[in-house]
């Protein structure tokens, strides 16, 4: 980690220094344990405050639409991917970003820190794979490993794709996990089980919209819940209206998501907003054999389409 | 208890397509009950929400006069859910109104000063307001001229035509209405308004100027009152923003510390001088 | 004011005989979160701060103000009846001293010169809040900076103290006393109970080791304030989510929706949120608040400068630090506010 | 009170959004003498390729027991590949809310040219008996507002 921190730096301070671009764009530390903050540094005393730990949940992907500069991100695996998903949507050209790809260990979750202690955290550490944890009269150390976000503990693509310039070594993909883990037996389950199981997922959702705002896909400038004529749902919590705003959003995300976990990690209430994106991945997967953001020469498979694709279903 | 947010019943007495492109209707209301009638105060420059049960409620400036007992008068353009449902509403209908909110015009302040009334568009609705209320007998006589000026598109966009038509020919205002450009139906003034108003020239001496209409004709018609002599304090406008409570408490029409719809819709120059331009 | 010792072994006691005059509420786990709830089981003791604030208990995230029937079936279409009802009275055992002070901002935003919304003030005047203050405040408290602090008495009838074996009561309101009077098993607090609650509060307060000032924001213009450089700072990183104005106890503004099914509709009231694009956005399409600049910086101006300006001085931002918490990119309002105050 | 309460029989609300060009004009059942129920209520789109999920979700909302989405066969789009494009979204939409659990049976497509008269009134026929087996829908279905 440490090492990707000093590695970054030097990147940075060399692309600003020779103008290669007028922004680098990374995390800075947070002033709460176990948070960081994007933050773009434009000169080479911003790029000191330049940091890579197991703090980057939010997707730096989301900060490049709509932009005139250049700029250069310090990007794991999953906001490489979303760079690309830009790309190919031309929210941002290519030759306007400069990909610092950096191979990623996975990002920790707090609500599992928070889950492991039941006390409020005041400080955080991280050195060699562990996570050392201060609050009032407490110190532990805990395997950082064991405390990785579900979506990085079940990511295959952990190293960047598409880069212009590598932080380091690759690190090695996980071959062996299965990304269905938990679904398969929710898929086994009867129909109203699943409806139970997803009204029960979002009633505690304030309709604050975090993830659509945290997510990269969502850079629409009129998103369908604020479409008034016609008006697609209810502004309240009416189970009915909450369900129907996760349902489309999931599905505008269908075929263009790579799991970056940015929506779950900015739900102020912890709800796993991703099982409605995974189900609609898993399709587009097993059905069209895509994964979002892997290549900038392949189409996504919503804009694209085979003469002889599966229509069983169709009568 | 009294609650602000419940809409008075009225009826729909009458609807009067105002122009040409139909997009501005008149809507004449009645209140069913007098006792409603007789709660609804107001003054010229004032606003109502009104209120289509199913749809919600838009605020608009209130067009009648207090000195118009018995119905009140909305003219309304046809913009987005809540405005369309009303343009599809019949005489005869019941719908609500919420009201008078917000400041006035300062009718008080403005008493022994000529007035200098200045409109665009569909804007003239509370000035429409205010030159009926001065024009009353009852109240005529406590300022001094009357210069109206009033631009829109075309011919057929004025709003109240009958009206202004009326105006014209009196003596106690000094109407000058002009249209945008040339029209083959129209043998009046032709220009923009601020052009118009630098030559009707009315003195700034003693005088107030309010002004109401699009932000363009607003950005314009200053420098023409400042060369005429207005000072900030004298010359008046009336702002709007998207509103949904109308008593202060929403949050979303504040200009800085200002809520248009309670401290405003009336500011003068000198105040939103120093305020951020979130109109 | 009357000062009384309780065992906190006869907390669920006197909560029980509280239970005949109110419905009592009190703080409860509910998963990691804590919420306030109908008193049945066990209450917390001492917890955190909750993740959301208690403001819908007065304000309730969507509440149906009024109903009508459409149609032109009968003399009633299309009038709006109030659905405003006669509040119970409730008890509310363990907010926050923050959280009771947003109250008492809330109220005078609630109620302004000319208009009272009856929606929240008749709920929130058939309530009886018996505070707890804070022994261990939160590292990201800053309550002392704006006006509150760990144990601060306004917005509520009673203050609690946790002394550890016993709970000192204070009363604050008439209707605090009242209730301290009928309880049984209440003792008069002892010079000893009254100097370690002071010791407590003494303690709390230099706990809270985060310190913004705000003298410079009231001094300054609004225009100077809002013209300066360092928003544009904020508004970088900020994705306009609007999660701070949701856990906020602060945010009151809120939209009105009407809502249609079959012959019946409603008129709703939901909270709405500041950073979004569609809280300010004319019919026209013109937006006054066009970007997230704008926005960001409306929701620190109006806590700090606007409601300032317009409440005799009263900040609109208790110092919970809730917002610092749920924020997904780290604005910390702390730093906004020194940056306003430099 | 659901139409199977009162004991009448239940007669589904069926929202059928049809293409212009094929599936619309197929509807040929009153023309041709052709019985099929009279339980759909049929929605006119340019092509399969316009209908948004949006569309699909709609319908549940306000109360549909059953939506039957109809287009041109595959290759034989006024726009050449609309359908070809619908196909994949009808694929994952079909799927996505089988998962989320809404009851199998309620939602259904079909390619049916103009010329498929005889298609289209099985196909209708088909569409009304499976929602009729389904039952009167609620899993989607907004009615009244649930607040405090």
């Amino acid at each position: 980690m440490e090492s990707r921190t000093g590695k970054i730096r030097e990147i940075a301070r060399r692309l600003l220094t020779e103008e290669k671009v007028d922004v680098v764009l990374g995390y800075k530390a947070g002033t709460v344990p176990l948070r960081n903050i994007p933050f773009f540094a434009r000169t080479p005393e911003e790029v000191e405050s330049l940091i890579w730990d197991s703090n980057g949940r939010i997707n730096l992907a989301n900060f490049l639409p709509r932009r005139e500069d250049r700029i250069a991100v310090a990007a794991k695996g999953c906001d490489v991917r979303n760079i690309v998903n830009h790309i190919i949507e031309n929210q941002i050209k290519r030759e306007q970003v400069y990909i610092i790809g950096v191979p990623c260990e996975g990002m920790i979750d707090p609500e599992l820190v928070y889950e492991r202690e039941g006390r409020l955290i005041e400080e955080a550490a991280e050195a060699d794979g562990k996570l050392t944890v201060r609050g009032n009269g407490f110190e532990t150390v805990l395997d950082r490993n064991e405390l990785l976000r579900q979506n990085c503990r079940i990511c295959q693509h952990r190293n960047p794709p598409v880069y212009d310039e590598l932080v380091g070594e690759p690190v090695p993909e996980e071959g062996d996990v299965s990304p269905l883990e938990d679904l398969e037996e929710l898929l086994a389950k009867a129909d109203s089980e699943r409806y139970e199981y997803f009204h029960d997922l979002v009633k505690t959702c304030i309709r604050c919209y975090a993830c659509r705002d945290a997510c990269p896909l969502c850079y629409c400038h009129v998103c369908f819940v604020d479409e008034h004529m016609p008006q697609w749902l209810g502004k309240s919590i009416d189970p009915r209206d909450v369900i129907t705003y996760h349902f489309l959003r999931a599905f505008h995300c269908a075929g263009r998501c790579t799991d970056c976990g940015a929506c779950e990690s900015a739900c102020p209430l912890n709800i796993k907003v991703r099982q409605f994106t995974r189900l609609l991945e898993k399709d587009i997967r097993e059905l069209y054999g895509y994964e979002a953001g892997l290549s900038l020469d392949k189409l996504p498979p919503l804009t694209v389409y085979l003469p002889d694709d599966r229509e069983e279903f169709i009568k | 208890m009294n609650n602000p947010y419940l809409p008075y019943p009225v009826r729909i007495d009458k609807i009067v397509v105002e122009t040409e492109d139909k997009n501005l209707r008149s809507f004449r209301l009645v209140f069913l009950n007098k006792a409603d009638e007789e709660a609804f105060n107001y003054i010229p420059g004032q606003f109502a929400e009104l209120s289509l049960a199913g749809y919600g409620e838009i605020p608009i400036g209130i067009a009648s006069s207090p000195t118009e007992e018995g119905h009140l008068l909305f003219t309304v353009n046809k913009v987005g859910s809540v405005s369309t449902a009303l343009h599809n509403m019949n005489e005869g209908d019941i719908m609500g109104v919420r009201g008078p909110l917000g400041n006035s015009y300062p009718l008080e302040k403005m008493e022994g000063k000529d007035v200098v009334i200045v409109a665009g568009g569909f804007a003239v609705t509370t000035l429409r307001s205010t030159i009926t209320w001065i024009l009353d007998p009852a109240h005529r006589e406590k300022y001094g001229r009357i210069t109206f000026a009033y631009g829109v598109r075309s011919p057929g966009m004025f709003l109240y035509s009958d009206e202004m038509k009326a105006w014209e020919k009196r003596d106690d205002i000094d109407t000058f209405l002009t249209i945008d450009r040339e029209h083959h139906d129209w043998n009046g003034l032709v220009g923009m308004v601020p052009a118009v108003l630098e030559e009707a020239a009315p003195s700034s001496e003693n005088a107030v100027a309010l002004v109401c209409g699009p932000p363009i004709m607003i950005r314009f018609t200053q420098p023409v009152l400042e060369k005429l002599g207005f000072g900030d304090e004298d010359i008046i406008l009336s702002l709007e923003n998207r509103m949904k409570c109308g008593i202060g408490i929403c949050g979303r029409c504040n200009v800085g510390p200002e809520y248009v719809c309670k401290d405003g819709p009336v500011f003068t120059k000198a105040e939103l001088n120093k305020l951020p331009r979130e109109y | 004011m009357a000062e009384k010792i309780l065992k906190k072994s006869g907390l669920d006691g006197f909560l029980k005989s509280l239970g005949e005059s109110y419905k009592v509420f009190g703080p409860m786990a509910e998963g990691r979160e804590i919420k306030f709830g109908p008193i049945e089981g066990g209450i917390l003791l001492d917890f955190q701060n909750s993740r959301m604030s208690p403001k819908d208990f007065f304000f309730p995230q969507s509440e149906r103000m009024f109903e009508f029937v459409t149609g032109s079936s009968s003399e009633e279409a299309n009038i709006l009846k109030s659905c405003l009802t006669e509040p119970e009275p409730r008890l509310v055992y363990g907010i926050r001293p923050c959280d009771a002070k947003a109250f008492a901002v809330l109220d005078k935003i609630f109620t302004n010169d000319q208009y009272t919304d009856v929606y929240w003030t008749t709920k929130r005047e058939a309530v009886v809040l018996v505070g707890l203050g804070c022994n261990s405040p939160c590292p990201t408290c800053f309550c002392t900076s704006v006006g509150c602090g760990p144990f601060h008495e306004e917005g509520l009838d009673v203050l609690v103290y946790d002394l550890g074996e016993n709970l000192l009561l204070k009363s604050l309101t008439e209707k605090g006393g009242q209730i301290l009077e009928k309880a049984e098993g209440l003792e008069e607090a002892d010079e000893e109970a009254l100097e370690t609650a002071a010791g407590l509060k003494d303690r709390a307060e230099s706990a809270i080791t985060s310190v913004v000032e705000t003298d410079k924001i009231e001094e300054r213009e609004v225009m100077e304030l809002f013209e300066a450089p360092h928003w544009e700072m904020v508004q970088e990183r900020c994705l306009n989510c609007g999660v701070c104005t949701f856990v906020c106890p602060t945010c009151h503004c809120f939209d009105i929706q009407d809502e249609v099914a079959g012959q019946v509709g409603d008129r709703i009231r939901n909270w709405d949120t500041c950073m979004s694009w569609l809280f300010t956005v004319h019919g026209s399409g013109h937006n006054p608040r066009p970007d997230k600049t704008s926005r960001v910086r409306q929701r620190f101006m109006h806590k700090f400068k606007y409601i300032p300006m317009k409440r005799d001085g009263d900040i609109g931002c208790v110092g919970c630090g809730r917002c610092i918490v749920s924020c997904p990119v780290n604005i910390d309002v702390r730093d906004v506010v020194r940056d306003m105050n430099l | 009170m659901t139409n199977e309460e009162s004991g009448g029989e239940f007669k589904p609300k069926i929202i059928a959004f049809l293409c212009n060009w094929c599936s619309y004009g197929a509807d040929l059942a009153g023309v041709s003498r052709m019985a099929y129920p009279p339980n759909i209520r049929i929605i006119r789109i340019p092509c399969t390729g316009r209908m948004s999920p949006k569309f699909i979700l709609e319908a549940f909302r306000r109360g549909a027991d059953g939506v039957w989405v109809s287009g041109c066969h595959p290759g034989d789009c006024h726009y050449i590949a609309g359908n070809y494009h619908a196909r994949r979204i009808f694929t994952l939409l079909n799927n996505f809310y089988n998962y989320l659990g809404l009851e199998p049976g309620r939602l259904h497509f079909s390619w049916i040219s103009s010329a498929e008269g005889e298609k289209f009134a099985r196909v209708a026929t088909e569409v009304i008996e499976a929602v009729k087996a389904v039952g009167p829908s609620d899993r989607f279905a907004k009615d009244r507002i649930e607040v405090a």
